[in-house]
């Protein structure tokens, strides 16, 4: 049954200032499941998220020490950042269309990897739109601008870009804090769907989220992994008292 | 491989053509300024602001004339120009909101920011100057204050505008009539805003030399009347350093150095405001 | 109690018929500049009509013949070279401001470009005639006239007795003076675009230079589009900047090194000189070609600008 | 499909397998009874531990689907349905298994008497849970309804049996042991219907958001 | 104070006073039973109206909790405990009910014997009902392994007053019909206590959320 | 146990261009309870509620139909809506502090009833912020700019100012949308407490609001009313199917 995609070991993370934002995590991250990350505000989730896919690399000033370990490498020493982003994607809070066509929003990450063929990327595009449950609402629309498309569409849209490039695993930062019930229940249904063949990673505020999609939850606290388990068992009974207050609302 | 080094080279190539445009731009700014910097101070003297015009040709004289005449011009402008600017622009914002006129005046005033100074100048020619029969201090300000106006008004009503609409009816809520709304929440919520918008109006009309070019026109002497020529700055660095004199250069000169001094202090205080009121 | 509420009511009624007031004195303002202009222009439009003004390149003060070609011929093109020189410039500035420039120095990098738009043009003209124009005159011109000319056709541009005072130096100026609207303008929208989008694109592993490319600026096109009209509108319409260095001569210019003239160096310079009605005349249906051509622009741009939010 | 309707669905199978097993053991009981199977009886006994199995799993799962999906109106009446249910299918399951242990007491003896209104009355019992569980999936009020009204049958049943059971006593006061038994035996089928009539109760609130207690004396949770 | 805090209180309140009401009875049945006290046993059954209003409205309460606030982790347990011990004390009153019946019919025949281990066992049983409850609300697992222990005692003393009544059945076969009340009146009390048991596995759930089976044969959910 | 402070008789209301957006809703507001309103987005909550107040009568265009009884007439046809507008006060999604010092968003509706007397205007200052639970946090900061609170405790004040003109009823459209949980958990408290002087109104998104803080609930669903009903009732068995399908979220 455990069959870790990533595993953290003793992460730290500075922020400019030495703001320790996280603090010594060890943890597995299990291939094809959905692990949830909860915990209060601040407490340095989204910052935990980012490691996985170096995006701190892009600002100055910050330092880690401890290693994510994938692909029998530490993530956090690889060179080629690029390549490592196009295998660990990331979806945020808004869904983030760039500004081009649908099918050019699919295609962009294609034609970065150097392919050219326009037979082969309609197929990619029409693949990861179907993947992402998105093919029937768009196909009829391709060439339109993606932001035609309704809140809820876009970040299908944007999830089905992430998967064009065929990525192991993918970050979701709040993925359906900005969209309306509806739409949060097909994204929801969605990443269920996915790790069948990807591994996720979900940041939330929801813990109902967490609740309904995860198989795994952790849980952060100021900057700490508190305590990591099943779904089911963190929400009838955690171990630790202080995922115990979070989860039954005792808390602050 | 080849894909990924050719993608890096392009990186790199357009990121410093990036950066050589941003040290282009910061060198003409240098430049000028020191420029200025470099010929104006020299010909700072307590002279230039004490005396007056000396007759063309002979040294010694000073500018006390233009910057007298400077600051009634402004003033004017100002007096007519600030109290319209933002009455329009909070009919814009509040009563003119949904109405169609209101969204029509607040496009052509965007328009009007855009319209030549010179433009403004040979209008106030037409409809003050030739009828009176003569150029005089008010026509300067008329011009400067029909430049002003849309300028006030526009930010007016963009610093109205920011002011939550829920926070109107939220008084309204309390019972509050639309005037008292406007008059005693909006504006406070807008003041710095406001207040900013004017300075940077002000700065704005300070440098303008194209429209009292026929409506002020210009005068070698003193004087406080407002329905004569009246000399200003700007028209006079613009005749000086046409003219044939060094003295003259050497004037317009200074008068460039004081008037971008103030400008820019004017400017920079605008920022400093708006960074701050960001803040909080 | 009743009489408060009417008491209100009035008051109210007041304020906002004297707020109406102040909005709509905008809107007669502008009429009336287009019926004082165009009034004041009758006369030289009984003589010489619309096509027949703007097509012919005689300026004769003293024959009485006056037509627009020369001056919207030096209006225009010092227009198109400035902004030509100017949007790339501005564009680096702005993508060095958002994308490039140390956190620290962003803000004073920022202001510094803000206060190359705030220096009045006055100014520009000052330092144009008395420094740049004699440099560009002794060292650049020569330079560039020593590389050109020989090449056929663009030979053409470079001909001529480099003096400075021509449309090479008051495009540059213009250039200078247009560069800060398009570069914060721009850099406004650039900033606009979400760090969340941009972080996507560098997610599927795009480059820096991919992200600006292929993200920021498709995302600001609108922006970016509106600036370069507001500019070329401040660019048409500058006055003082132009008068010192283009040496007000009508002609039509077909050297980088001709001097020229252009509608708003005319009317400065000829306005206040201006002997006869018809001579006045048409200075003022000069100015209401400007003021047209302007109104034009920033019309079409506003529009264009609007649709493209509402989508 | 939502994974949260998977889970209801995981819900049904679960409780559809309960009653199976709590079924088979009621009619295997009575089997055991008639023929004297000692064997069948001891089988009997063994199945109760599947039934506190699927006990513990089916309340699991219901503690898992109210603390993953929150569910409200009728969902939430269907999941709290089912944790009422199981305590009276395990509890079915148990009287199987004491109906099973006096079987075989009584096969250490000779026989009483011929079974006549015994396997009626298991009969009519197995039915009714059968019929209960069905109607539970279907949310079918009116079965619910029809079965609290079977009860009664099963009540004049019990009543005969006991009646004719006491009369035994007195003339064959030897096998007063075996009687006992037979007593116990009694007691327990009535039980079981009282259980279904009990589901069938739930089942009606379940589908209405009402109460009823149309009760019987005996009946569990009831007087 | 919150409002959701507010309703765990009044939860706690009506269990406490269903937990009161069924040991009255329990204590008064049996007291009926020695003083031959027809009119008590009649308030004892009366009684059971209370108990069956109290049940109706905690679970009432129950479902409203969980429809309302969504109760997690050891809240949840909290009240999904309470829904299972409502059905337990629910039966205990029930048995009382019985109890209480089956003295009406004995009264009407003279006395058997002396009541000795008889009274020793309800006492066992009240007390563990007793102790359960604030074992509940303290969410006390000491005590409820304790009383899980304690079990076995009366499971002991039901064999031997079982044995010691089949002895009289053959010296005294006139008295059967009130030999076999007091047989049922027996196992009244041996379930009882077993509901005490089930409810301290409950409570042993609550508080560390693992279900544990230590399952003597004839308690309620178990063999 | 009935005792309608108010009562909503056969309301229709018309936006511009007859968007019939309250279609024929009747029902009865009980006194010192707390209802909420819920509904899918667009159902017309906030419409209804704002008829209360007659904040539409801000806009033009709108057209109703039908009474809403208060104080023995019907409301809609007041002539005094200033009055009107000070008994039945609101609170909006985003907290709405005047652009001044604390103390003066208090007293701006005292000061618009007419009171000057300075002891007395500080004397209800007082009393307003401690009826909002905001006096402790406040009292020794009440000239500061009303913008130096954080989020949660600005929607407390502009509790406390509506609270201050002594209003007999308090609408509220999605009071906590904007807050972090614990901030919602105070305004909760403080809506609970509330009732016991005033009546309450709130629109919400959140159900679970709703079911935590509301004596009767009320499910809108394109303009109409579908059911009112206790809380409890509704949340565990309501009446209508499409209360039932509405709460249990297989709408849509
Ligand atoms: N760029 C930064 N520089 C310095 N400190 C930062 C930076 N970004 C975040 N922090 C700090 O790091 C801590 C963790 O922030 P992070 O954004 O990871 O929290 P989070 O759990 O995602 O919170 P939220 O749920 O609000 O998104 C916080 O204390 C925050 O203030
Ligand atoms: N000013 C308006 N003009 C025309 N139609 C409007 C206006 N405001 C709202 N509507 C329409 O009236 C209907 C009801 O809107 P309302 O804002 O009351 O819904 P709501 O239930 O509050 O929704 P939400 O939950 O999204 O706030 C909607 O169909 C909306 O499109
Ligand atoms: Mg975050
Ligand atoms: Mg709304
Ligand atoms: O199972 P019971 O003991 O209540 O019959």
């Amino acid at each position: 049954m455990s069959d870790p995609i990533m595993t953290v070991n003793n992460l730290n993370f500075y922020y400019q200032g030495n703001v320790h934002a996280v603090k010594n995590m060890s943890l597995d991250i299990q291939r094809n499941q959905v692990t949830a990350l909860i915990g209060p505000s601040g407490c340095g989730k989204t910052t935990f998220l980012r490691c996985f896919n170096r995006m701190h690399a892009l600002y100055p000033g910050h330092r880690h020490e401890g290693e994510i370990l994938f692909e029998g490498g530490n993530l956090l020493e690889r060179k080629d950042i690029t390549e490592l982003r196009s295998r660990i994607g990331m979806v945020f809070q808004k869904p983030t269309p760039f500004p081009m066509s649908i099918s050019d929003n699919i295609a962009y990450g294609l034609k970065l990897k150097g392919i050219k063929n326009r037979a082969e990327l309609a197929d990619r595009v029409e693949q990861a739109l179907k993947q992402a449950a998105l093919w029937d609402e768009a196909k009829d629309r391709l060439k339109q601008s993606a932001n035609s498309l309704s809140g809820g569409q876009q970040q299908r849209l944007v999830i089905a870009r992430a998967l064009a490039v065929e990525p192991d695993v993918l970050l979701f930062d709040e993925p359906t804090s900005a969209l309306d019930p509806i739409s949060t229940g097909k994204i929801e249904e969605l990443m269920v769907q996915l790790k069948q063949d990807i591994t996720l990673l979900i940041v939330t505020h929801n813990m109902q989220q967490a609740a309904r999609i995860s198989d795994r939850t952790a849980f952060m606290y100021m900057g700490e992994l508190i305590e990591i388990d099943d779904t089911e068992t963190m929400f009838t009974s955690p171990k630790q008292k202080l995922t115990e207050e979070y989860i039954t609302g005792r808390f602050g | 491989m080849t894909e990924i080094a050719k993608r890096k080279i392009v990186n790199t190539l357009a990121l410093s053509l990036a950066c050589a445009a941003a040290a282009l731009g910061l060198f003409w700014l240098l430049f000028i300024l020191a420029d200025v910097l470099r010929h104006g101070i020299a010909y700072i003297t307590p002279g230039l602001f004490l005396n007056e015009a000396a007759p063309p040709g002979m040294a010694g004289g000073g500018l006390k004339h233009a910057f007298i005449g400077q600051l009634l011009i402004t003033f004017f402008a100002v007096l007519i120009g600030i109290p319209l600017g933002i009455l329009g622009g909070t009919y814009l914002a509040e009563y003119g909101r949904h109405r169609r006129i209101g969204r029509f005046i607040s496009t052509l005033s965007d328009i009007m920011i855009s319209v030549p100074s010179i433009v403004i100048g040979t209008f106030v020619y037409a409809v003050f100057v030739k009828p009176i029969g003569q150029f005089s201090g008010f026509a300067g300000s008329l011009a400067l204050a029909i430049i002003m106006i849309p300028v006030v008004l526009r930010t007016t009503e963009e610093m109205i505008s920011l002011v939550p609409w829920e926070i109107r009816e939220a008084a309204f809520a309390l019972g509050a009539p639309y005037y008292k709304v406007i008059l005693q929440v909006v504006y406070r919520g807008a003041a710095t805003g406001i207040f900013t918008g004017i300075l940077l109006a002000i700065a704005r009309i300070a440098g303008e030399t194209a429209p009292l070019l026929f409506t002020s026109f210009n005068n070698m002497f003193l004087t406080t009347n407002m329905n004569e020529p009246m000399p200003s700055l700007t028209v006079t660095i613009y005749q000086y350093a046409m003219g044939p004199y060094d003295d003259w250069h050497e004037m317009a000169w200074a008068a460039s150095f004081v008037i971008t001094m103030f400008i820019l202090g004017l400017t920079i205080l605008g920022r400093l405001i708006i960074r701050w009121k960001y803040k909080h | 109690m009743a009489s408060t509420i009417k008491r209100e009511q009035t008051l109210d009624k007041l304020f906002c018929g004297i707020t109406f007031s102040a909005a709509f004195l905008v809107l007669a303002i502008i009429v009336s500049i287009f019926i004082s202009l165009f009034r004041e222009s009758l006369t030289a439009i009984d003589a010489f009509g619309f096509f027949g003004f703007i097509s012919s390149t005689a300026w004769d003060p003293v024959r009485e013949v006056f037509g627009a070609a020369t001056t919207l011929y030096g209006t225009l093109v010092t227009t198109l070279l400035a902004l030509a020189m100017a949007v790339p410039v501005s564009l680096g500035i702005a993508i060095f401001i958002t994308e490039l420039c140390p956190k620290f120095l962003k803000p004073i990098f920022g202001t510094a470009i803000e206060l190359l738009a705030a220096i009045p043009s006055i100014i520009y003209g000052m330092w144009g005639l008395f420094t740049f124009a004699p440099l560009m005159g002794e060292y650049v011109e020569p330079l560039l006239q020593s590389i050109f000319e020989p090449i056929p056709l663009i030979g053409q541009l470079f001909v001529g007795v480099p003096l400075g005072i021509d449309i090479l130096t008051t495009s540059i100026v213009l250039s200078i003076m247009i560069t800060p609207f398009i570069a914060s303008i721009v850099r406004d929208t650039f900033a606009l675009t979400p760090i969340q989008l941009k972080e996507s694109a560098y997610g599927i592993g795009a480059t820096r230079w991919e992200v600006i490319k292929d993200v920021i600026i498709p995302y600001s096109k609108a922006g970016i589009f509106g600036s370069i009209i507001i500019a070329m509108g401040r660019a048409l319409g500058e006055t003082m900047a132009v008068a010192f260095v283009l040496g007000n001569k009508h002609a039509i210019a077909t050297s980088l090194f001709d001097a020229s003239a252009t509608i708003t160096v005319t009317l400065a310079n000829e306005f206040t000189e201006a002997d006869t009605d018809l001579y006045l005349s048409s200075l003022f249906y000069l100015a209401l070609i400007l003021l047209g051509m302007n109104f034009l622009l920033l019309a079409i741009a506003k529009t264009v600008l609007a649709r493209k939010r509402k989508i | 499909m939502k994974k949260v309707e998977q889970e209801y669905i995981q819900l049904k199978t679960m409780l559809a397998g309960m009653c199976q097993v709590t079924t088979s053991m009621l009619q295997d009981a009575t089997t055991a009874l008639v023929t004297r199977d000692s064997a069948l009886a001891d089988s009997v006994i063994a199945r109760d531990d599947e039934v506190d199995a699927l006990d513990t799993s089916i309340d699991e799962h219901c503690l898992k689907m109210l603390a993953l999906y929150e569910p409200k109106a009728i969902d939430l009446r269907f999941v709290v349905a089912a944790l009422r249910i199981i305590v009276d299918l395990e509890r079915v399951g148990d009287h199987c298994t004491k109906i099973a242990k006096e079987v075989k007491k009584l096969n250490q003896s000779p026989p009483v008497k011929p079974y006549i209104d015994l396997p009626k009355m298991v009969d009519a019992a197995t039915v009714m849970i059968q019929d209960v569980i069905t109607a539970y999936f279907n949310k079918d009020i009116e079965t619910a309804i029809e079965i609290i009204r079977r009860d009664d049958i099963i009540d004049q049943l019990d009543e005969r049996i006991t009646q004719e059971l006491l009369g035994y006593m007195n003339t064959d006061p030897g096998n007063t042991r075996s009687i006992i038994s037979l007593m116990f035996i009694t007691r327990s089928i009535e039980r079981i219907a009282d259980y279904a009539t009990n589901i069938a109760e739930i089942i009606y609130f379940m589908a209405t958001g009402e109460i009823i207690k149309h009760r019987s004396p005996d009946r569990p949770g009831s007087v």
